[in-house]
């Protein structure tokens, strides 16, 4: 695998600096610990109880491979990490797991998802119900120009439910810890809330259809500190009752909330085509203690990326 | 090159004598928007000053006259008017949206009978509004037996305004940003239910503003008219779709051949009252569009 | 409820197949589908109506005649058949408005969408959709009677008819300004700010970024603005009947009266050519030829904006 | 009419056909009279619709303006009941009414004096023969005819400026007619008008101008122009009423008709309409500033109105 | 300046995760050491040959007060760096040393920044010429949709050169280690590079009109590990003859390619609007093993951003 790369990255640890000879110090830095989420008693793979059971996913947009060959299992009521440079497939891969890729024309998935012991792909699978099951949240916030209230109503709204909903409404907001915030304005328009408000409102939404499973694309990347650190908590919380899948580029943050992470990169194939590849895949304390994987071990180190 | 090669200290930054030749494009920029604009202006001054005499309520209360020019007027156009104007939204723009929504939401583009679509509306949309005549006074009126009535006027607008309809709306659905369509699709919504509750609700304004400028456009179009021999001396108001009638441009075109000086007023006058209309419209297309123009 | 929800959503899961049928689903798609092909049975209509007495024309008139001779008279007696004198007039109105439009559209463009504050542009682009929607009976009755005269009084030494090109042309070209400055604002728009950013980054002036990046990076834009002006041009009817006139003469003088194709489809149309008649079918091949130059415009501008369409992302 | 469209047969006229009879005054009557064809003559039909309407103002009439020969096609396709003509009906044309069942009555409404025109600045030529008109407008004279002097060596070397009306129109069928010898016959480099106002601007603005067209135009801009007199072989005539309806002035005095569908008299509506437009011609060709019929010729029009009422 | 801030960042600091109870290790994170570049002989600020100077930075968008009193020196020949997180005014406060924030209506600069000893914003200054003597590369390259030669060409084309530039499109391209690899298809359109090869072209062409600064504003974010590497290895080459300033998202980056590094943070007024605030300025090699800021020590060490 490695021979398709370029040897940028041996050649670093032969000689860190590439660089025209001028005086640069080696001077150590010296890193805080992290706080690094293990499961609280560590679970085998194979004990996972698994919801997701991925082998040998491809994914191809026109005639583009580009997510290569991906196995890995995501359990249940854990919280997994995707990190991994930009343009890896860590969204590719997480948008198969609701299909949301069937909504990109040209977009297609080879290899098999399970999810609980169904096939995701099946002839008789319902993308709109696996939807309805595996909720999403997004990069950036995405409130429906409505109010407050009718932004969490909208799912249980357009999956059959009648009537009023101040009970789910209500419900949903707290657990997304909002409803504080907004019980005072839950008829204004959700796009009057901050950005961080308005990802929580995000979640809250999600929440309200009573999925099984949340996906996250990289939640917290347009919020500030705070905000992430809300979200951060949010997350936890909701990891007793959901199983969650992240993706996020900031690693501190897989570091801090993930139970297990999936590292993927992007490797360039004999005729210079670039595909994402799972490079590594681990209990999260593992990954950011003891990768096995050299280039795991660069990217969490800040070398590239 | 020497200007290339300024020291890098004791610096200098005071301009080097472009301003003139940049103030002169941006004058001669200037210079070409006034030209339309001015144009625009000495058109309507021109009509308002010739039609002066006659913009009075004798106007929009007379029929017109062979025998009367001095007090003819022109209340059948205005009503032929308003009656294709009014068939042409009931059929073009329902049409219109309906299309633009499959173009936008539904069509896979790399279908060749989506493809062979798209390329066909924008084709439609350059043919010239006189083979849309033909198209009237061949299929519509004779084929399809309608006659010269209101019905076959409207149907043929309805076409030849349909893919301005169809284009402007397609970009007011495309203003909705994807991200509204995948928060709605993640929590299980449907197709139709995301394009229902939260696609259309979004570029509605938008829509309503396309199709104003569109249904504009029809209301000034005399070529397919005069193709489908609509008579000009009407003196009454069409009662129905399958009445005969006359349209103001029409009415404008053959007062325009009429050899009495009075005529030629009365044209004028005509086109200023045509003028408000249009101006009128475009007014609360704007206000729409400056009211509810979302941004995300 | 927690629990309960749990129990559902947990290990052994509900079946991921349909809950309920959408038939609803299926027959908004069939609708809006069927919406979409009244556009396709549109063409098919205008094809359908040109192609039989086209044929037809074709059948008594030999090609050779139609494009072998410069008389065009299918209404007189004898009848000529040689279309190039209306041709050669759609052609000289049609250069003369794209010469109006082309700077003025161009300019009207870059003004607004490099040079213009939004507030300005706030204002001045509902102005040019006003001009845009002025119906063509107005600019052609101010050709008649204003733009002519004012000609003929200014310049006597162009011994204009009183129905001539030039007028005709002229207007056409205010006709299609809002056209062409307007689709190329559009193209200029959507030029990424990288480019301009990276030219003033540069030392260059606005002046210069216009010109020689956003330009050329909306190229196919433009182009695409000025063939559909010119195959509006090409097909306006109204301006040209009333200020250019419908006297079918082979003239390369703008200040003669000259009838364009539309023109000529709108005089034959309107007044007497029964049906079935070698000149009822002459209305008919002219608007098929009128088709197939728009037609035939559309498709290059289409191959262009292909071609030359810079994918920035 | 032979009814080819579903709208036709509207409620309001049919109605009408019903309770209307006979009741030429007095009774309301409503329901649509559809008039196309001659621009020349629409005038004439309009006063007439017009006064009719003061004393019927809900039967509709609305009148097209599509030439002499698209008015008849439209006539004999069933899709109007009236048709005004500048010229007589054609074989063909009345082959086709044939075809569709559709018989008809020709009746004179008025007459015409085609009057040629120059601008009031010309002064060579007061009369022309029509030898000499013939040699300006024939086919042959197409790109060769240019100047005054080619029509004949007196007149000066002032370029020929020639307008007339679209070959769509009934007056250039009578004049090709008359002067050339065939109808349709015509040189086409021109400058062809329906609209009678741009052979005015046209004449009046060109010093080697000459146009022709109705009368009626001719007197409404007599101030900008000079009408010929027109030599036929017996002596100048200058166009007037009286040498129009005295018959003098040939060949391009000429009669003007409007043809009305059989089936389409029998509407209350029509009959009446025709019955005003017969009963009240004098007064509506004065209105219409048209050349009046003699009194011949409009007791053959009640003549011809009665018998086309009376047909089966 | 703390007040204004949301406690976070202190109470993170006594509870590392302010989560619910649930079993969280403390994992200890051993990040290798990260290169730092520091000056040959160390120079004191006041050593510097300063090229900029600026003092009471404040940067206005219509009435938003997006930067707050900036004070910092660039020095000659010297690679400052600027780190921070989404939306601290990085981007803003680079813009103005070129005046590129002059072309966004209602933007606006109170304070004072000197240019070697000229008031950058003094009233005889032409912004034309300033752009012209202090080049800018973007996040996003953005070269021109015209031949690679054109897009090298440009430059000093408008600048008045006229003729041929063989030599000065050769030199730019060899300077910006782009000629080999591009020295065969100089007429090709330069949009048919790859995203590192077109961001080098993007500094070749700042290199050809011979600037005496060259801004950078995320010149790497948008690639990937090996064309990063090369750019910062083009970086230190063109540091002998350029004064640089570069805006990082990655600290990584920094503490390898930078002398200096500037750390901003955005900071929330009474009214709870967000200010971005230079925190410090230093030494790089101190900001990364010995920042005297807390806020600094939380940013490089992933605890936010
Ligand atoms: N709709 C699409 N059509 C074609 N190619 C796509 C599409 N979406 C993504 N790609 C390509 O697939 C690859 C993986 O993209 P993806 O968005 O999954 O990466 P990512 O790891 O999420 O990156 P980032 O961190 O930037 O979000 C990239 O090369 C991208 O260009
Ligand atoms: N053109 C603009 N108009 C109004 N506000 C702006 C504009 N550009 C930036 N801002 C605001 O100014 C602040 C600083 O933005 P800036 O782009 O300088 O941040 P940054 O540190 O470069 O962030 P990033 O790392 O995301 O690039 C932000 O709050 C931003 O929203
Ligand atoms: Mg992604
Ligand atoms: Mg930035
Ligand atoms: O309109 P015309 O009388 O000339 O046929």
């Amino acid at each position: 695998m490695n021979d398709s790369r370029n040897p940028m990255p041996a050649s670093r640890t032969a000689d860190p600096r590439n660089l025209p000879a001028s005086g640069h110090a080696q001077i150590g830095v010296s890193v805080p610990n992290v706080t690094v989420r293990g499961p609280e008693v560590p679970r085998t793979i194979e004990a996972l109880d698994p919801v997701f059971t991925v082998s040998g996913l491809s994914v191809f947009y026109g005639d583009y491979e580009a997510v290569r060959g991906v196995d890995m299992t995501i359990g249940n009521r854990e919280i997994t990490a995707m990190i991994g440079p930009s343009g890896c497939g860590k969204s590719t891969v997480l948008r198969c797991f609701n299909r949301m890729n069937d909504l990109i024309p040209g977009a297609r998935a080879a290899g098999k998802i399970l999810y609980h012991d169904e096939d995701l792909y099946g002839d008789h699978v319902d993308p709109i119900e696996v939807r309805r099951r595996i909720g999403m949240v997004f990069q950036k916030p995405n409130p429906f120009p409505k109010s407050i209230y009718d932004n969490i109503a909208y799912g249980p709204r357009v999956n059959g439910m009648k009537g009023k909903m101040d009970d789910i409404v209500e419900e949903a907001l707290t657990k997304a810890a909002l409803w504080d915030e907004v019980k005072d304005k839950i008829k204004q328009n959700a796009l009057s809330l901050s950005g961080g408000q308005q990802q929580r409102l995000c979640i809250a939404r999600a929440i309200a259809v009573k999925p099984d499973v949340i996906l996250m694309d990289e939640p917290c990347s347009a919020l500030d500190p705070i905000a992430t650190t809300k979200i951060e908590d949010l997350m936890q919380e909701l990891s007793r009752d959901y199983t969650i899948v992240i993706v996020t580029h900031n690693m501190q943050q897989a570091a801090r909330v993930s139970d297990r992470t999936a590292f993927f990169t992007a490797e360039v194939d004999a005729e210079g085509v670039r595909h994402g590849r799972l490079v590594e895949f681990d209990e999260t304390s593992r990954i950011f203690t003891n990768p096995s994987d050299k280039r795991t071990e660069d990217y969490i180190t800040g070398r590239f990326g | 090159m020497a200007i290339l090669s300024t020291p890098k200290s004791a610096v200098q930054l005071a301009s080097r004598g472009r301003p003139l030749k940049e103030h002169l494009f941006r004058v001669a920029l200037l210079a070409s928007l006034a030209i339309a604009l001015i144009f625009l202006a000495m058109l309507i001054v021109y009509v308002v000053e010739e039609g002066w005499p006659r913009l009075d309520s004798t106007l929009w209360e007379n029929q017109p006259s062979i025998r009367r020019p001095e007090t003819a007027g022109i209340q059948s156009g205005i009503f032929g008017t308003l009656w294709i104007i009014g068939l042409t939204a009931l059929m073009a723009l329902p049409t219109g949206i309906l299309a633009a929504i499959y173009l936008e939401e539904y069509a896979d583009k790399t279908k060749w009978y989506n493809r062979l679509i798209e390329l066909n509306i924008s084709n439609l949309a350059a043919v010239p509004s006189i083979v849309y005549g033909i198209l009237g006074l061949g299929i519509i009126a004779r084929w399809m037996q309608f006659g010269f009535t209101v019905m076959t006027g409207a149907m043929t607008i309805s076409l030849l305004v349909l893919p301005i309809v169809i284009i402007s709306a397609r970009e007011a659905i495309r203003a909705v940003p994807p991200s509204i369509r995948e928060g709605s699709l993640a929590l299980g919504a449907t197709q139709w239910q995301t394009i229902y509750r939260q696609v259309l609700p979004a570029s509605i304004p938008g829509i309503a503003t396309g199709s104003i400028l569109a249904l504009s456009r029809a209301i000034g179009e005399a070529a397919p008219f005069l193709m489908l021999g609509a008579a000009t001396l009407v003196r009454f108001n069409p009662e129905g779709v399958w009445s005969n009638f006359s349209v103001l441009p029409l009415q404008i075109y053959s007062f325009i051949t009429r050899p009495q000086e009075e005529f030629a007023v009365l044209a004028a006058a005509a086109i200023v009252i045509l003028l408000a209309i249009l101006l009128l419209m475009n007014s609360v297309a704007i206000w729409l569009r400056n009211r509810y123009q979302k941004r995300w | 409820m927690s629990a309960q929800h749990r129990t559902t959503a947990s290990g052994a899961s509900r079946s991921l197949a349909r809950s309920r049928p959408r038939y609803g689903e299926v027959i908004v798609k069939v609708v809006l589908m069927a919406a979409a092909l009244v556009s396709v049975a549109t063409t098919v209509g205008i094809v359908f109506a040109l192609l039989e007495p086209t044929i037809e024309f074709f059948g008594e008139i030999s090609l050779g005649e139609f494009f072998g001779s410069t008389t065009w008279g299918p209404l007189f007696k004898p009848p000529a058949f040689g279309v190039w004198p209306i041709i050669v007039a759609t052609l000289e109105i049609t250069l003369i408005a794209i010469v109006v439009a082309v700077p003025l559209g161009l300019a009207t463009a870059i003004y607004l969408s490099e040079y213009a504050t939004p507030r300005v542009r706030k204002i001045f682009k509902p102005v040019l959709e006003v001009l845009a929607g002025v119906p063509t009976v107005v600019f052609g009755f101010f050709a008649l009677t204003f733009v002519t005269p004012l000609l003929r009084d200014v310049f006597p030494f162009l011994e204009l008819e009183a129905k001539n090109g030039l007028s005709a042309g002229l207007l056409v070209g205010v006709m299609i300004i809002p056209i062409v400055a307007s689709l190329s604002e559009d193209s200029m728009a959507a030029v990424p700010n990288g480019l301009r950013e990276g030219s003033y980054a540069l030392g260059a002036s606005k002046m210069l970024t216009s010109v020689r990046v956003v330009v050329p990076a909306a190229f196919s834009g433009i182009v695409a603005a000025i063939i559909l002006a010119i195959s509006r041009a090409a097909g306006e009817t109204m301006i040209v009947a009333i200020a250019g006139g419908f006297k079918s003469v082979f003239t390369l003088y703008p200040g003669d009266e000259m009838a364009t194709m539309a023109a000529f489809i709108a005089q034959a149309g309107s007044g007497d050519a029964p049906v079935g008649t070698i000149a009822y079918k002459t209305i008919f091949a002219v608007g098929s030829l009128l088709f197939i130059m728009t037609f035939a415009m559309n498709y290059v501008s289409a191959r262009m904006v292909q071609k030359y369409r810079e994918v920035y992302d | 009419g032979g009814d080819a469209k579903p709208g036709s047969s509207d409620s309001t006229s049919s109605a009408a056909a019903a309770s209307g009879e006979t009741q030429a005054a007095g009774g309301q009557l409503s329901g649509e009279i559809k008039v196309d064809g001659s621009s020349t003559v629409a005038p004439l039909t309009q006063a007439a619709s017009e006064l009719f309407g003061e004393e019927q103002p809900q039967v509709k009439v609305p009148v097209g303006t599509s030439g002499t020969g698209g008015g008849f096609e439209k006539f004999c396709a069933g899709e109007t009941d009236i048709s005004n003509a500048s010229r007589p009906i054609k074989d063909e044309e009345k082959a086709a009414c044939e075809a569709k069942g559709i018989k008809f009555t020709e009746l004179t409404v008025a007459t015409d004096a085609l009057t040629v025109v120059v601008p009031k600045e010309n002064d060579w030529a007061t009369c022309l023969t029509t030898d000499q008109l013939k040699k300006m407008w024939e086919p042959a004279a197409e790109g060769k005819v240019k100047t005054w002097k080619d029509v004949d060596a007196k007149f000066p070397a002032e370029e020929l400026k020639l307008y007339g009306p679209g070959t769509d129109s009934g007056t250039f069928d009578y004049f090709t007619d008359e002067i050339n010898g065939e109808e349709g016959a015509s040189r086409k480099d021109y400058s062809p008008s329906e609209n009678d106002n741009d052979i005015v601007t046209g004449v009046a603005g060109a010093k080697g101008g000459l146009g022709y067209f109705g009368f009626t135009y001719f007197e409404e801009n007599a101030d900008k122009l000079k009408a010929v007199e027109i030599d036929s072989g017996s002596g100048c005539v200058a166009p007037s009423v009286e040498a129009a309806q005295g018959g003098k002035y040939t060949p391009l005095a000429r009669p003007l008709f409007v043809y009305v569908s059989a089936t389409a008299a029998k509407r209350p509506e029509v009959g009446a309409f025709l019955d005003y437009y017969a009963g009240n011609i004098g007064a509506i060709a004065k209105d219409a500033k048209f050349i009046p019929l003699n009194p011949e010729q409009e007791a053959k029009l009640k003549t011809d109105l009665t018998s086309l009422k009376s047909q089966g």
